[in-house]
């Protein structure tokens, strides 16, 4: 078996390579078609209508001593381009990344002051607060609801949960976001919770126990707003597949070995019933450090991974879409594979090997 | 003289103790917190001069100082800050500044003319945000003269020039000095604090959060026996404090929060409905719309006239009559804007200042000679009164308006039949308007609800913008929203707006595509123009061109700004031209702080 | 019991497919109900049916030749004074309507004349609300069809074969799901006109790729039971072993998913929107409508009704999701004697 | 009814009936039943498959299927020690105390040992599992142990690598043994066997009942353990029950000692079931039948379990060892041998079904004259039609979310698609009728049956297509003597009308010796005999296969 496994895990390591080449060749052949690039991105700044205008802002009438409309010349726009390296062809540029993306070098952002490492890593404690903690909610509620749900089919229970965990799924983020800050932060109604960021101010100044209140009070907000649409998927596929394992023979079995409920659901149905949830979970784990929210984190004035990829994507930062791609492929191939072991792990009965054919 | 004016003579005369405008016992202390100026919601850097990445807002305002400072009261002057003496030379071609000996860096360190020839040097060089090197194409050199003595040459004789230069930053050579005493390059200078002459340092800061700058206890304009007359009244508050939003809906509530002092409002609606609440309701904060006189300039749905449909001035102005502002006013904007009547709305500039009149002798001057040379290119009703952009306020009606428009686009040959409105050849009236973002749709609505009375089509086409940017750089739209903010001093951007030539090269601002050897020739008067006189004549003159000409369908400005404040911050009266961000910070102050 | 059977005992799912079944038709004859057309006009003796074919407000006494604006008061009046009538639809506002002639700056709360108020350009909510039920629903069906069909034929043909095939479609998979689907929007919204069926395009070209994991799962266990083997050993082909064996005993997640993917299709109209990529201006979504209700968060009247819309559709679709779940379960009995254990 | 009480009462069915449906449908699968069990008694459930045993059996620990009505009372009087205090009534009893019943008390064997074991732990893990219900201070290496010891008491070879073995990677006679060990894991006072040796060779019957006594004696001091046996092996019951029960369509015909009842059966039931012996009624085999299965030196493989050092290929763990014979047309061979020694693997490599399987195989299996192994998938589904299966697990090889009627006209589907609805329909419930299946089961679905009825299903499954290759895997190990000798009445019948020839796998050296020309005996994957029947059974020549006989002799 070990041998066998060996073999296979080596084998998906090898093929990240060509996976690798694929998304990154497809990627900055898309790219190439997009409709302005950083060079214009950046034109249109220094003609002064880039993004740091004013949001919305419905009539002129702003800025006095308004100077410098004169337009950008021949010269800058060939200086802007040498200065993205858009004075060369695209496969020479694509060369390039691939030697720097060979020796694990992500790369410059055009717009920041940044290696996009850097400003991956410095985007991370706000992605891993709400990944991190809406992930574990989410499992430890749906998990145990779902089940229950599953135990209580067709009761008034069932109907009453679905009904809940469907009104949270319901109301897309964004809304429910401004009105827990509205309700719960703003100054209209209650002021609870702040409205903005992971820690106070004075964070520094607070004691050991001080500092993780102060954290946690925080997160209420956005991880209420990131979590509440989140149960109701997980939840009913724990039902549903909860619903589907528990008629079988071996639950019987385990019945009649004397356990109780809670050992025959948690212990001989779990492992059947949630092998697509539980093979899924070390990937949702590990994403949870990497998944932003660009609503959440718009809204609670965080700046996580959400943001930045957005706002690169956006912006037409391309070191920063190819740096990010790179890495989070990357990354994501490789839980991949981890899901596809946890598969076998828990499976044994399950072969990556041919079959179907015979 | 301490003071110079682009033209004739600046309003304070040398002595001045202080601007009108500020209020000299304005007390000084407390803190003022603000929300993010801009959409930026967080920042990488320190150094508002590059081009990569985001500074850190405030601090171009507060840390920087230059060798003169503008007045928000007159137009285009400025009075010595760094510089206790300027002098231009007669024959304009150069202007000398003599630095103040008690001017300081933060560090100690006294402003010398090689530190202003190295800032100047730097901006222009590669390293610094390439509109440096277009806003002073036209300086040729900084020369130091001596210690305390710089000059600048100019290429050609250009009465903004010394203005422009004197408002240049000035910045110390031992910005990003590291300990081993090499400097960090220009370009790649980030959380280095700056080292420049400005009356606020760093405290602290936490990137996409805070920002606080404290009032540098040493600040040399501070110093001596009598403060600096034109930092009188200036930055009253002891710590400056900014937090950053990226929600404007958050913003707003964390305001409502007291979670800062003052916010400026942009949208009607929010302004009528939103600013409402318990601490609104017990007087803990206040809003208010102050006036300003900013230009307001053009801002309206912009014919291409590059179309064949839009080439007789008829159909443009028959469009004119379709869009209903009184309405638009009433229902969405709650009242709350003007109609913009000018190419140079809300200013001296426009010839519709102080309502309308025929054209005064100077701009006949100006006018009737092309009149006679291009008899086709001046319309008529220029030597009128400026015609008011069309109102339903009764006892008008958007019927009767429709019904004008209806004769007009008849009389240019467009037809309703077939279920369209239709030109000779059986063509259907139909054209594209681009946006881009969605905040103009509900603008666009009712235009084209009245448009469509006309048996005119409009399909609505929004677009992210850098695909906007790149449809108007190759002018491929019917109908757009521009706005042309006003500069009180227009100039040389007024070529890439309207020349003839800006037409014909793709990406510039003339996105209209005016192409009238008319407007050049105003245009070009503009540019010469010595004194502010010359100026008026020619902006209104060519104002009259354009304005009869229909190429834009005009819309509104506002003329205040909204802001909402705390009730302990107090203001003076309001200058004639500012922004409301600046003025907060500059010279508003605290009750009872000290 | 058949599958029918099944699905009719569970009372739930039962009455949420004729309640949606009910809405779903009357959001069909929409133009019936909310419409800025009357139904039948009288005028001068003769009758008009504008909702068929419009006439030019010359007809009725106005100045254009233009299709009439049966809501300007002018027009309203000729037609219902001196003899003449008119039968105005129950919601005299079509999808797109501006509300011209009302009295409160826009949006307006809800009042006699619109019965859930204004939008903040003056249309109806509740006449968008239906005509956006509508789009969005046919939208969410297109977009699930396509992404449920694609995602179960790749899942289980991986599933299934497994070895190189799955290996190598994986890869694949992986390759297609790094594209920049913003991007691409991006591109064609500059080559194309945005329209609806390029956007259901586009979304169910990546639409399925969630779903085909789980299929894939499925059937990698499935296919190694005893009854698969029974089906081999009676000759099946892989096809018909797949479809009729493994398929039905794999669409626990498949079942799980049909309402959120529904609801998530809805959604995405949203989010596509503010770049301008979604559907064309005007076009009446659910996702418009929540949109609207974020950027006038005093307006509750926007937001909270939609929502309700959602909430309410969703809950219809999940309790036919389970009924649905329930008909393909045979080992579930009639009666149910609840949680017994 | 006579009944000798031997003993306290500790198990009693008082007017027990167990119905499904409602109304008008209403179905009693048990009705009015009336037993004892008295402690450390040892009592036979007997009965026709399908009369409702298996639902009596699971009564007691609520574990009737959803759906299922009770009424009456089953009194327990297991509780405590002391038999004097009252009994209580199981059926009105909390599930939470029933709970403590199950598995501490009273524990089962269930009738489907493949199916009952979760397919996701190794039996070992289970097995630990039962033993720490009962004494949950006990350390996981003792519970090990202890497992490991129930493992090898009930006779598998090599306990302790079996332990780690998952479901799917044990022979039927294996797992059979491990759901054994578990029911005794917590030395319960009743044990309720539903068939518990039906995939197991004669002498490990023996030594499983052997077994089963020695822990009754073992535990003599609070009473002994009682058992209820379930069976269709009326050997068995001779040899092991004190009394019997006779069970017919739901109802309670006949009980008393066990030699009472066989020797004068007071009831007609009860004498045809006592007398179903099966009878030898073959065709002889044409001396030129042409050859219709050939295999050459056929061996397979599994990769092994142990786990070594990282990158090193463990051992393979062989199977199946160099086998060749030849099945002609008309012939049957039957194939014996100990549990674990390879039959159903042999089945599988014939038919080509190990391919999904981790498993190796060499040599060539030719049918109908071609080389298996080579031909194209889509020939090879063209002669499936001809080469048809009965597998060992009945359940587990009915896809559970198809009828009856799909189940088993699904091959006319595949093979005969030109059929027209009404024959096809005709033809299944011809099928059906000969297997003893009413056209009521038609659009109920497996787990809705009994063990016997479902087996019965797999084999209509097979029969419908008239295949000239049959490999019978133990078809007939859940069936009554009654209804086994029908079917194989019918097996003998097809062969004669349409020359089929079976490769049949049994146990049960009856059936073999009624059906088969030919005798293969096979011993960890290896043909130890061959040869006619009647001289192997007569002479066997190795002490293997005499040990075999000879057990069955006994009994
Ligand atoms: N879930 C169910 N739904 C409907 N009928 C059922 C169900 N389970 C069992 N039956 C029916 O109840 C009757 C008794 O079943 P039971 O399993 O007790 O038989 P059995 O005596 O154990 O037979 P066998 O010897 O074949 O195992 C059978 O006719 C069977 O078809
Ligand atoms: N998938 C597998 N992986 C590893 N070993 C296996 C696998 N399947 C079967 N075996 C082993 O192969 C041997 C033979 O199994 P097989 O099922 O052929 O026995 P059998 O003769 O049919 O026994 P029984 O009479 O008990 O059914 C057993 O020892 C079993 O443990
Ligand atoms: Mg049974
Ligand atoms: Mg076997």
């Amino acid at each position: 078996m070990q041998g066998q496994m060996w073999s296979y895990i080596f084998k998906r390591v090898l093929l990240m390579i060509p996976t690798l080449l694929g998304v990154l060749t497809l990627t900055f052949a898309v790219v190439q078609f997009v409709p302005g690039g950083p060079v214009e991105q950046l034109m249109l700044e220094l003609k002064g209508k880039g993004d740091a205008a004013v949001s919305g802002a419905e009539s002129s009438g702003g800025g006095s001593n308004y100077r410098g409309r004169q337009g950008v010349d021949a010269e800058r726009l060939a200086e802007v381009k040498a200065l993205y390296g858009f004075d060369k062809p695209p496969v020479e540029r694509y060369f390039m990344m691939l030697k720097r993306f060979a020796q694990f070098d992500l790369g410059q952002s055009y717009y920041q002051h940044q290696s996009v490492w850097q400003l991956v890593v410095s985007k991370l404690p706000v992605s891993i607060s709400i990944g991190l903690w809406t992930f574990f909610l989410t499992y430890l509620v749906s998990i145990p609801l779902g089940i229950a749900k599953a135990v209580r089919d067709g009761s008034r229970f069932d109907a009453v949960t679905s009904t809940m965990i469907l009104v949270g799924y319901a109301i897309p983020g964004f809304v429910l976001g401004v009105l827990l800050l509205v309700i719960f932060g703003g100054g209209s109604f209650l002021q609870i919770f702040p409205l903005r960021g992971l820690t106070s101010d004075n964070w520094s100044e607070l004691s050991m126990i001080g500092k993780v209140m102060d954290y946690l009070w925080h997160l209420v907000l956005p991880i209420t707003a990131s979590v509440l649409g989140s149960f109701a998927v997980i939840t009913m596929l724990t039902k549903n597949s909860f619903l589907e394992e528990i008629r079988k023979q071996y639950v019987l079995t385990a019945r009649a070995k004397g356990l109780t409920e809670k050992q025959v659901l948690w212990k001989h149905v779990f492992r059947n019933a949630l092998l697509p949830l539980v093979t899924g979970f070390p990937a949702a784990f590990i994403g949870a450090f990497f998944t932003g929210s660009l609503l959440i984190e718009t809204l609670f004035s965080l700046d996580g991974l959400g943001l930045l990829s957005y706002e690169s994507v956006m912006r037409r930062d391309y070191p920063v879409v190819f740096g990010t791609l790179y890495l989070f492929t990357l990354i994501g191939l490789f839980t991949k594979l981890i899901s596809d072991l946890c598969y076998v792990y828990i499976d044994p009965r399950i072969q990556f090997g041919a079959g179907g054919g015979s | 003289a301490q003071g110079i004016a682009q033209y004739g003579k600046p309003k304070y005369a040398d002595g001045f103790s202080h601007f009108d405008y500020v209020n000299p016992q304005a007390p000084r202390g407390g803190t003022l917190t603000l929300p993010n100026p801009d959409r930026r919601t967080s920042f990488d850097k320190f150094n508002p001069f590059t081009l990569r990445g985001v500074t850190a807002p405030g601090i171009a305002q507060l840390m920087f100082e230059s060798l003169a400072v503008g007045s928000a009261d007159e137009v285009s002057s400025a009075y010595g800050l760094i510089a206790e003496d300027i002098a231009v030379a007669p024959d304009k071609m150069s202007v000398v500044f003599w630095i103040r000996p008690e001017a300081k860096f933060s560090d100690g360190n006294a402003i010398l003319a090689g530190d202003v020839k190295h800032s100047f040097d730097t901006l222009m060089s590669s390293l610094a945000n390439p509109q440096f090197k277009t806003v002073y194409a036209d300086v040729k050199q900084a020369v130091v003269i001596s210690d305390r003595i710089i000059r600048f040459d100019f290429k050609n004789r250009n009465p903004e020039l010394p203005v422009m230069v004197g408002t240049l930053p000035v910045f110390s050579r031992n910005w990003g000095k590291k300990p081993d005493g090499s400097i960090t390059p220009f370009d790649k200078l980030t959380f280095e604090h700056p080292i420049a002459s400005g009356p606020y340092v760093i405290e602290s800061y936490k990137a996409g959060k805070t920002m606080i700058f404290k009032r540098n206890p040493n600040y040399w304009g501070d110093q001596g026996a009598k403060p600096l007359n034109v930092r009188v009244g200036f930055y009253n508050f002891d710590r400056v404090n900014y937090k950053l939003y990226s929600d404007d809906a958050v913003r707003l509530e964390a305001f409502k929060a007291g979670e800062f002092d003052a916010l400026v409002e942009y949208r009607a609606k929010n302004w009528a409905k939103s600013y409402v609440g318990p601490r609104f309701n017990d007087g803990t904060l206040e809003k208010k719309a102050f006036l300003n006189h900013n230009g307001a300039g053009m801002q309206g749905f912009a014919m291409n006239v590059r179309r064949p449909i839009f080439q007789d001035p008829r159909v443009r102005q028959a469009l004119g009559y379709a869009l209903d502002f009184e309405w638009l006013n009433r229902q969405l904007f709650f009242e709350q804007y003007s109609r913009i009547n000018s190419y140079f709305t809300n200013s001296d500039l426009s010839a519709n200042f102080d309502g309308p009149r025929k054209p005064t002798e100077a701009e006949l001057k100006l006018l009737k000679p092309l009149k006679a040379q291009y008899p086709k290119w001046v319309p008529d009703a220029v030597f009128d009164a400026m015609p008011a952009a069309p109102s339903t306020a009764s006892p008008d009606s958007l019927r009767q308006n429709l019904r004008k428009a209806r004769d007009l686009l008849a009389q240019a040959g467009w037809q309703y039949r077939d279920g369209a409105l239709r030109n000779m050849q059986g063509e259907p009236f139909r054209f594209e308007m681009v946006e881009d973002g969605p905040f103009f749709l509900r603008v666009i609505s009712s235009y084209v609800r009245n448009l469509e009375k006309l048996g005119i089509q409009v399909d609505i086409r929004t677009s992210d913008f850098a695909l906007h940017q790149k449809r108007m750089d190759e002018y491929d739209f019917d109908m757009t929203t521009i706005r042309f903010p006003d500069s009180q001093s227009p100039g040389n951007e007024l070529w890439d707006r309207f020349g003839s030539q800006a037409a014909k090269e793709k990406g510039s601002d003339n996105v209209i595509g005016v192409q009238s050897p008319v407007v050049d020739a105003l245009v070009d008067a503009i540019v010469k123009a010595q004194t502010r006189e010359e100026l008026r004549a020619a902006t209104r003159a060519l104002d009259r061109v354009l304005w009869n000409s229909y190429y834009v369908i005009p819309q509104w400005y506002n003329p205040t700004h909204r802001i909402a404040y705390r009730k302990e911050m107090r203001y003076p009266e309001p200058p004639l031209y500012y922004t409301a961000e600046s003025w907060i910070l500059l010279n508003w102050w605290k009750e009872g702080a000290r | 019991m058949s599958r029918w059977h099944r699905f009719k005992n569970s009372r739930m799912g039962y009455a949420s497919l004729w309640i949606f079944m009910i809405l779903f038709g009357l959001s069909m004859g929409a133009e019936l109900i909310a419409n800025d057309k009357p139904l039948i006009v009288r005028y001068e003796g003769k009758f008009y049916f504008p909702i068929v074919k419009s006439q030019p407000e010359r007809v009725f006494g106005g100045d254009f030749a233009t299709p009439t604006d049966f809501l300007d008061p002018d027009i309203r009046y000729n037609i219902t004074s001196k003899g003449n009538w008119a039968i105005y639809p129950p919601i005299p506002y079509s999808y797109e309507t501006l509300n011209y002639f009302s009295k409160v700056p826009n949006p307006a709360p809800p009042s006699l004349d619109n019965w859930l108020g204004t939008d903040d350009r003056g249309r109806d909510v509740l006449s968008r609300l239906i005509y956006g039920f509508r789009l969005s629903i046919l939208f969410g069906l297109a977009l699930t069809i396509v992404g449920v069909s694609v995602g179960i034929i790749t899942g289980s043909l991986m599933g299934f074969f497994g070895g190189k095939f799955d290996l190598v479609s994986q890869r694949l998979i992986e390759i297609w799901s790094a594209m920049p689907e913003l991007y691409l929007l991006i591109i064609f919204a500059s080559i194309f006109n945005p329209s609806i069926w390029l956007l259901i395009i586009l979304l169910a070209a990546f639409g399925w790729m969630g779903l085909s994991d789980y299929v894939r799962a499925e059937f990698f266990r499935n296919r190694a039971l005893e009854y698969v083997r029974a089906a081999r050993a009676l000759g099946l082909t892989n096809l018909q072993i797949m479809w009729r064996h493994i398929l039905p005993n794999s669409l626990t997640p498949v079942i799980t998913f049909l309402p959120f993917r529904m609801s998530a299709a809805i959604l995405s109209l949203t989010s596509l929107d503010f770049l301008g990529l979604g559907v064309p201006p005007g076009t009446p979504s659910l996702g418009e409508l929540l949109s609207q209700g974020k950027s006038n968060l005093d307006a509750w009247w926007i937001s909270l009704s939609t929502f309700i819309v959602l909430v309410a559709t969703l809950l219809l679709l999940t309790f036919m999701g389970e009924a649905l779940r329930d008909a393909f379960d045979s080992r579930k009995s009639g009666t149910m004697s609840g949680g017994r254990s | 009814m006579s009944s000798v009480k031997t003993a306290a009462p500790l198990l009693r069915y008082e007017d027990f009936s167990i119905s499904f449906g409602s109304g008008r449908r209403e179905k009693f699968a048990v009705s009015h039943l009336d037993l004892e069990i008295g402690v450390g008694e040892r009592v036979a459930l007997v009965g026709e498959s399908g009369s409702g045993k298996t639902l009596t059996a699971l009564a007691p620990l609520r574990l009737e299927p959803e759906g299922a009505k009770t009424s009456g009372r089953i009194l327990w009087s297991g509780k405590s020690t002391d038999t004097s205090s009252p009994p209580v009534n199981l059926l009105d009893m909390p599930i939470q105390s029933i709970r403590e019943i199950r598995g501490r008390e009273i524990a089962m064997v269930f009738q489907e040992p493949m199916t009952a074991l979760n397919p996701l732990f190794t039996i070992g893990n289970q097995i630990v599992e039962a033993v720490q219900i009962d004494e949950l201070l006990i350390t996981k290496a003792d519970a090990m142990s202890a497992a490991i010891e129930l493992l090898k008491k009930t006779g598998i070879p090599e306990p302790e690598k079996r332990f780690h073995s998952y479901p799917h990677q044990l022979s039927g006679g294996q797992r059979q043994r491990a759901m054994i060990a578990m029911a005794l894991a917590c030395k319960p006072r009743l044990l309720i066997a539903d068939e518990p040796t039906t995939a197991l060779d004669v002498s490990l019957r023996l030594q499983i009942l052997d077994l089963l006594k020695e822990l009754q004696e073992e535990s003599k001091d609070h009473g002994g353990m009682a058992i209820l046996l379930i069976t269709h092996d009326l050997n068995l019951v001779k040899h092991f029950a004190q009394r019997v029960a006779v069970l017919n369509q739901g109802n309670l015909m006949e009980v008393g000692p066990t030699k009472q009842v066989f020797e004068h059966p007071d009831d007609a039931y009860t004498k045809a079931l006592v007398n179903s012996e099966p009878v030898r009624d073959l065709a002889p085999v044409m001396p030129l039948a042409p050859v219709l299965l050939k295999t050459e030196n056929l061996s397979v493989s599994y990769p092994g379990t142990e786990s070594t050092a990282w990158f090193k290929k463990p051992p393979r763990h062989q199977v199946l060892r160099k086998v060749s014979f030849e099945l002609k047309q008309g012939q049957t061979i039957g194939v014996i041998g100990e549990s674990g020694s390879g039959k159903t693997t042999l089945g599988m490599a014939v038919l080509g079904l190990l391919g999904d399987s981790a498993a190796e195989i060499t040599g060539t299996v030719d049918i109908l004259g071609q080389d298996w192994q080579k031909l194209k998938p889509i020939e090879r589904r063209a002669m499936r039609s001809s080469l048809q299966v009965i597998f060992q697990d009945p359940f587990g090889s009915l896809s559970p979310r198809m009828n009856v009627m799909q189940i088993v006209s699904e091959g006319l589907d595949v093979h005969f698609p030109n059929l027209s609805a009404a024959e096809r329909e005709s033809r299944v419930l011809d099928i059906l009728r000969e297997v003893g299946i009413d056209r009521s089961a038609l659009t109920r679905y497996p787990h809705e049956f009994s063990g016997g009825q479902r087996q019965r299903i797999a084999i209509a499954r097979a029969l419908i297509l008239k295949p000239q290759i049959l490999v019978l895997d133990e078809p007939t190990s859940a069936l009554d003597v009654s209804i086994q000798k029908q079917v194989l009445a019918l097996l003998t019948e097809l062969q004669k009308k349409y020359n089929l020839a079976y490769l049949m796998i049994s146990h049960d050296l009856a059936v073999i010796r009624a059906m088969s020309h030919e005798v293969m005996v096979l011993k960890g994957g290896r043909v130890v005999e061959f040869g006619d029947t009647e001289t192997l059974i007569q002479h066997p020549r190795q002490t293997y296969t005499q040990e075999l006989f000879a057990a069955a002799e006994l009994s």
